[in-house]
């Protein structure tokens, strides 16, 4: 479904990623871990084109997303959801909703907003309320449905858990879950080493730019190499 | 009374005309994160065009199309030079526009010369609507003062409830968010400094029938409008509505006080010391109409940096 | 420095304008003792617009005295330099002119730029007694040119706020013009001031009261009706003003939109472009100065026919009377002190005070004690009776009244401390 | 941003600003060059020298504030002018024979005055960063541009204020020559003391604000302090800029306040590059003498220099200096790849500019919209002491081909030389 290789990237001059090559299919849940700066985020952005690699291939879905725009490949069946939980303060929870809505006839999931009103009753009752009101857990769940709307193929899910109630740490997870449950394929930055290896098909390492460990949670674990070198500070 | 009343009026109708110009300025910072120092000339421009076509076609539809006029020549602004300059940065945006600000008004001297252009308030709205005291009040301020008033309102509608209009509110903040979202931000970018040209340019094509048509307008209304927009909060259009008005029945209500800073010093009994300095102590507030709008814009960037209305950063 | 080195880089110079392609090369010198005059005035940037008027108003006036001949048996050449509109650039331009051996300045568009003209002749004049050079003040009015900063060399032969008070306030007294309750409105700067304070002090003389008076920013009102309403307010029936540009057409356009009864009496009203965009706002309203071709009978109208028709202008503007005369008046001191193979510039000076021109506008002389030229001036009225019509519209400047020089222009002021050349 | 990418930036900024290693000798040459500049050329261009100079010590104290804190001022005419004023008034003094400080010691008036002034406003507009800066000096400009003509006894009304510079020690400074020296060694000071402030540590700590404000605050830098200093450095060598001026005209007129005054450095300091230490004085002394020759030659020049800043803009954001520097460091090791390009680019720019220049003056005067420049009444003009049929058709003819071809060689020339660059670069990469 999505395809990544030779991916190089940086900002400035200065390079970030060098050379990353990566593969996901639908309903398959991979998650990318590592230290600060080793590239994860930077990565996310490149396949949306928001920072402009500098080298590499990307294919979503069979065909080149070499010469699309941002918005284009996320027509195309890919969406983002940000580190930054950007919620757009000054609309309301509906607004947001309304803007993540894309129409994808060949989508392999189609979402409604209904269901996220009924799967977040919270959500659902301060639907007319500035988004920039809601607690850090609802603008999460905010902008996870929000990119759903866009009914995408694959998702990139940027650290979703990060100061957040364990409570709502498994809202989350659940939704996650429901994604590949649809078909959909889920890349993950996920800083909680535990909550990555618990729901992901697949663990990918990424240090100084480049992915140096790829497998299962499990052959992850008995790795105890490089989860030194790579993962603990 | 009466004489408080058209000041109020007067200076309702400018804070409007205020508005019209300063209304694009404000939503292209918000998208744009730009200070387009060129906007002052689309005013011009638009004063221009109005001027040339209001003898061909008529004042009304002169009016429209010099609008469209100046609103492609904004879209070609943003698709053909800012575009390929924003990669450089947010200096080098403003940089350019300060350099096209030069430009365009060489190019209007180039073509109508230094002197002001006979461009007249058409015959159909040559009339008095009323009378208070001695004076007429004319037809052509009102029709200023609802030309904007219809704009305003049409700008609210469209920013309120359409699709277009919910991404523009969206993108003023976070348009990077917004085209990860599936929209065309580079598209509506280009759509909102067009219409935010056009918007100025039609403001120039109805206040130059009125205020004389020159190659000074460009610079002169210019920085008085990045003073509406400073004040309302860069990048709101409530605000910078509400700072439009404000601006405009401020320095009309201080036409009419003759109080010197000396004076306000004589109530804690320093006003002859301030009268022996002279200078600023004792120019009379009627006299500093024009000086007024930027000691707000300072203390409002002092005090309170976001405006009026801006969100805080 | 020899001639010779110099005229190279001069040269040199040249060809690197015209490679760079940028049209002609500024006039250089070249040696030869044809007198030279500088007309350094605004060409470009926002005050372009009344500099410019100079250029072809002072060619107008060098063609007709070389058609009478010249001076020093040679063509007298014109010179032209742009100062870009500031003080700075003016100076640069002063130097540059010495440098290219002129010996005449001219110049009146601005103040403040005529202030920096006059200090830097002033100065080198004191530095350069043998060589000195003579600046001829056409239209700049502030009045300490002719007062603490006056000097020999300078020659004004403009009117100033005292003057042009004391010529409405003469018209009003003699009931050519009505104005019982006066509103004054001026800029708030020096000019400005000037002519609040002289539209106060001329009350007594013109039988008028002073009803009420602002002052406003300059060049940055856009919306003058909170004015007008204010003028409305005291039932002033006439406005005296001393705004130019901008500040003044906005204003008579703001009145006439509200059908304000007063009548403006005006000090820059023939400005190309003022009478167009002001409409038939201007209609009634009063304007003086020194030129009017009618009050002078067939010769004014004459002389503005020629002026016309040689400069290809649509107008005569009076700062280019101004200029006009200056030059004219020059001629007639070239006459009275004539060069014999060298110019002696001081010989030129002296001569300035003893002369009589019969000028189109009426008879100027110069006033030695301080260089102020002795200008009549014409109180007008704009009319669709007058009979030359300005700018294609259907109005023109009729005249009222005319004052000759002795009467119009004020005694010299006290602090002018002229030190005569020894 | 992480902590690599900003080592990287520092390093990347520093080295840029790094005297080239061409040594003492080019520095003395040039230094000698410039003393000795009065006995080599006549007072007119002297007086365009000074001019240059100063401008060209305005736009680098301006941008001492863009290339260290990233601020961006648009309101330094206002320490520039209270320079100016300052050193009229110690001119008088000095005149009136109230203070005695030897004449070419009086600039430093506009160095103190303006340090007092950048302290206030500078303490003030640094509370706030990028564009919230940027309008803050705009209005302490405007403010003070309002304020300067109604105040007569401090800025002397219309035609200003003017003194006389008093011979001191057997020098009369009624010379242009001398004033051109006084004039060069105060610039000199003033250059030295910026590169100095560059190299201290606190311009370093200045340098870093630029890149990440915020994460020097957390490291425990008074950054507000910091910058302070610098606005009020920056101030400083403005006022003494203006300082200069107003000690070389012997006058100081409020017009020195207006817009146009802080527009100018900016405009010179991003035409000749910001990131270049020499850039902010190539543009003030190339711009100023542009001015200085093209106002009296054409009637359009502002048009030609704001079209030049436009398309610098847009094509050379790092500006002429930079964008030179830049080329010749590239096409160094391999010019003989590029040098047919180069000819083709550099000759397409001269087609372009002057047929351009043509076609904008000839037309200028055909539309009769200038009271100076016009036809002659046979409808001739005369351009580079040639004349012409304004209408005649083959030289449009030719001056549009001229144009059109220029043009295609021009942009066919920089795409090839954009290829060669990076087929080079991708080899340099492989050999990495």
């Amino acid at each position: 479904m999505l395809s990544v290789h030779g991916l190089r990237a940086g900002y400035n001059g200065t390079s970030v990623l060098n050379g990353v090559d990566f593969d996901l299919s639908g309903g398959e849940i991979v998650s990318l871990v590592g230290r600060n700066g080793s590239g994860r985020s930077t990565m996310m952005q490149a396949l949306l084109r928001i920072v402009k690699p500098t080298a590499g291939e990307v294919t979503l879905n069979g065909c080149s997303v070499a010469n699309l725009e941002t918005y284009q490949i996320v027509r195309a069946g890919l969406s983002y959801v940000p580190e930054e939980r950007l919620v757009f303060h000054n609309l309301t929870v509906r607004e947001n909703m309304t803007l993540g809505i894309q129409r994808r006839p060949n989508a392999v999931a189609t979402w409604h907003p209904d269901e996220f009103w009924s799967i977040f009753p919270n959500l659902a009752t301060r639907r007319d309320v500035a988004a920039g009101a809601l607690s850090g857990g609802e603008q999460q769940m905010l902008t996870m449905c929000r990119s759903l709307l866009g009914n995408p193929d694959a998702i990139l899910i940027d650290e979703p858990t990060e100061g957040l109630a364990p409570k709502i740490v498994e809202a989350v997870v659940g939704l996650i879950l429901e994604m590949k449950r649809r078909g959909i394929g889920v890349v993950l930055v996920e800083q909680k080493l535990t909550v990555a290896l618990e729901i992901s098909d697949r663990v990918t390492v990424m240090g100084h730019g480049t992915i140096v460990f790829e497998g299962s949670p499990q052959e992850l674990c008995a790795r105890d190499d490089v989860r030194r070198k790579w993962l603990e500070v | 009374m009466e004489m408080l009343s058209i000041s109020l009026l007067n200076g309702t109708i400018y804070g409007l005309l205020l508005f019209m110009i300063a209304a694009g300025l404000t939503l292209i910072f918000g998208m744009m994160g730009v200070l387009n120092f060129a906007h002052g000339a689309f005013y011009m421009l638009g004063a221009y065009a109005g001027y040339v076509l209001s003898a061909r076609v008529g004042f009304f539809p002169g009016l429209l199309v010099a609008g469209l006029i100046v609103a492609a020549i904004g879209a070609m602004v943003e698709r053909y030079m800012l575009r390929s300059v924003h990669a450089h940065g947010h200096a080098h945006e403003l940089l350019l526009t300060f350099g096209l600000l030069f430009v365009f008004d060489e190019i209007v001297k180039f073509f109508f010369g230094y002197y002001p252009v006979s461009y007249r308030v058409p015959e159909t709205l040559s009339f008095s609507v009323f009378r208070i005291g001695s004076l007429e009040y004319p037809a052509y301020r009102l029709f200023v003062g609802l030309v904007s008033i219809g704009f305003f309102g049409a700008l609210v509608l469209i920013l309120r409830f359409t699709r277009i209009g919910l991404v523009v509110r969206a993108a003023v903040h976070k348009p990077m968010m917004v085209e990860a979202l599936g929209h065309n931000v580079p598209l509506v970018m280009l759509l909102v400094f067009a219409v935010g040209a056009g918007m100025a340019g039609l403001a120039g094509a109805v206040a130059g029938a009125f205020y004389p048509t020159s190659p000074a307008m460009a610079s002169e209304i210019g920085t008085i409008v990045f003073v509406v927009v400073v004040v309302g909060g860069l990048g709101s259009l409530g605000g910078a509505f509400i700072a439009s008005l404000m601006i405009g029945i401020l320095t009309t209500l201080m036409v009419g006080v003759d109080t010197t800073l000396a004076d306000t010093l004589s109530f804690v009994g320093f006003g002859s010391w301030g009268k022996d300095i002279g200078g600023i102590f004792a120019v009379p507030l009627s006299a500093s109409a024009g000086t007024l709008p930027f000691a707000l814009m300072l203390m409002v960037l002092l005090l309170r940096p976001a405006g009026l209305m801006g969100e805080r950063t | 420095m020899s001639k010779r080195s110099f005229s190279t880089i001069v040269r040199m110079a040249a060809v690197a304008t015209l490679s760079l392609g940028l049209g002609l090369a500024p006039s250089l010198a070249q040696s030869g003792p044809a007198l030279k005059v500088a007309v350094i005035e605004t060409l470009s940037g926002s005050q372009a617009a009344t500099g410019s008027l100079h250029v072809p108003a002072a060619q107008y006036a060098i063609d007709r005295l070389n058609a009478a001949g010249g001076y020093n048996g040679k063509p007298i050449q014109l010179l032209t330099y742009d100062n870009q509109g500031t003080p700075t650039g003016a100076s640069a331009q002063v130097t540059a002119a010495i440098g290219d051996g002129v010996r005449v300045i001219v110049q009146g568009a601005s103040s403040a730029i005529a202030g920096q003209i006059t200090e830097d002749v002033r100065r080198y004049n004191l530095r350069n007694p043998k060589q000195p050079i003579i600046y001829l003040n056409s239209a700049a009015e502030a009045r300490e040119l002719t007062g603490e900063k006056c000097h020999f060399y300078h020659f004004k032969f403009a009117l100033d706020a005292e003057m042009r008070l004391r010529a409405a306030a003469k018209a009003i007294h003699d009931r050519k013009i009505q104005a019982s309750n006066v509103f004054s409105i001026n800029q708030d700067y020096s000019w400005g001031r000037d002519m609040d304070v002289a539209i106060k002090g001329h009350a007594n003389e013109g039988g008028y009261k002073v009803v009420d008076a602002v002052l406003h920013d300059v060049n940055r009102i856009q919306d003058f009706t909170p004015y007008v309403t204010r003028i409305a307010a005291t039932n002033a029936d006439a406005v005296i003003t001393g705004n130019w540009g901008t500040d003044l057409v906005r204003l008579m356009r703001a009145s006439a939109d509200s059908k304000l009864k007063a009548r403006f009496i005006t000090m820059f009203l023939d400005v190309p472009g003022n009478i167009t965009s002001a409409g038939d706002a201007a209609e009634g309203h009063i304007f003086l100065d020194v030129f009017n071709a009618e009050a002078n009978g067939e010769r004014g109208i004459a002389f503005q026919k020629d002026f016309l028709e040689r400069t290809k202008a649509q107008t005569l503007a009076n700062n280019q009377a101004h200029t006009v005369f200056a030059l004219l008046f020059l001629g007639e001191a070239l006459k009275l002190a004539p060069a014999n193979g060298s110019i002696d510039v001081r010989n030129i000076a002296e001569a300035m005070e003893k002369v009589t021109l019969d000028s189109p506008a009426g008879t100027m002389t110069m006033r030695s004690d301080d260089h102020q030229a002795l200008l009549p001036i014409a109180i007008t009225k704009v009319s669709r009776d007058a009979a030359i019509k300005v700018e294609n519209s259907s109005f023109g400047f009729k005249p009222l009244l005319k004052i000759d020089g002795p009467d119009a222009i004020v005694p010299p002021q006290s602090t002018c401390k002229m030190q005569r050349p020894s | 941003m992480t902590a690599t990418d900003l080592n990287i930036e520092d390093s990347n900024r520093t080295s840029a600003r790094k005297a080239p290693g061409l040594g003492l000798l080019l520095i003395t040459g040039v230094t000698v060059l410039l003393f000795t500049l009065p006995l080599l050329i006549p007072p007119v261009f002297l007086n365009y020298a000074i001019k240059m100079m100063v401008a060209g010590l305005f736009a680098l104290a301006f941008n001492l504030l863009w290339s260290h804190a990233r601020l961006l001022s648009f309101g330094h005419a206002a320490y520039y002018a209270i320079g100016a004023f300052a050193v009229i008034h110690a001119l008088s003094l000095s005149e009136r024979g109230v203070l005695s400080i030897p004449t070419p010691l009086i600039p430093m008036m506009g160095l103190i005055a303006g340090a007092l002034i950048g302290l206030v406003v500078g303490y003030l507009a640094t509370v706030r960063g990028g564009t919230y800066f940027a309008m803050i000096t705009l209005a302490v400009g405007e403010l003070l541009l309002s304020i300067a003509p109604k105040w007569e006894a401090v800025f002397g009304g219309e035609s200003g204020l003017s003194s006389m510079r008093m011979p001191w020690a057997g020098l009369t400074f009624g010379m242009v020559g001398e004033v051109y020296i006084v004039v060069l060694i105060w610039c000199l000071f003033g250059l030295v003391l910026l590169r100095w402030f560059s190299a201290t540590p606190l311009g370093q700590i200045a340098l870093a604000i630029g890149d990440n404000e915020k994460r020097l605050r957390f490291l425990g830098y008074r950054t507000h302090a910091v910058k302070t200093v610098i606005f009020s450095l920056s101030a400083a060598v403005s006022g003494l800029a203006g300082g200069l001026i107003a000690f070389a005209m012997e006058s100081a007129s409020f017009e020195l306040f207006a817009g146009a005054n802080s527009a100018m450095p900016v405009m010179h300091t991003f035409l000749g590059g910001a990131d270049v230490f020499l850039g902010p004085i190539a543009g003030g002394m190339g711009l100023t003498l542009f001015s200085e020759l093209a106002s009296n030659a054409s009637r359009l020049w502002l048009l030609y220099m704001g079209v030049i800043f436009v398309i610098v803009m847009m094509f050379a954001p790092e500006g002429l200096a930079g964008f030179i520097s830049r080329h010749v460091k590239l096409s160094l090791t391999c010019w003989r790849l590029l040098i047919a390009d180069y000819a083709v680019f550099l000759s397409g720019c001269a087609g372009l500019v002057l047929s351009g220049v043509w076609m904008a003056e000839v037309s200028y005067r055909l539309m009769g919209t200038s009271p100076i420049v016009g036809l002659t009444p046979d409808g001739t003009i005369t351009l580079f002491e040639w004349t012409f049929s304004a209408t005649s058709k083959p030289l449009w003819f030719a001056a549009v081909a001229v144009f059109v071809l220029s043009l295609f060689g021009v942009l066919a020339a920089a795409k090839r030389a954009r290829t060669t660059w990076l087929t080079i670069g991708q080899k340099k990469d492989g050999l990495r």
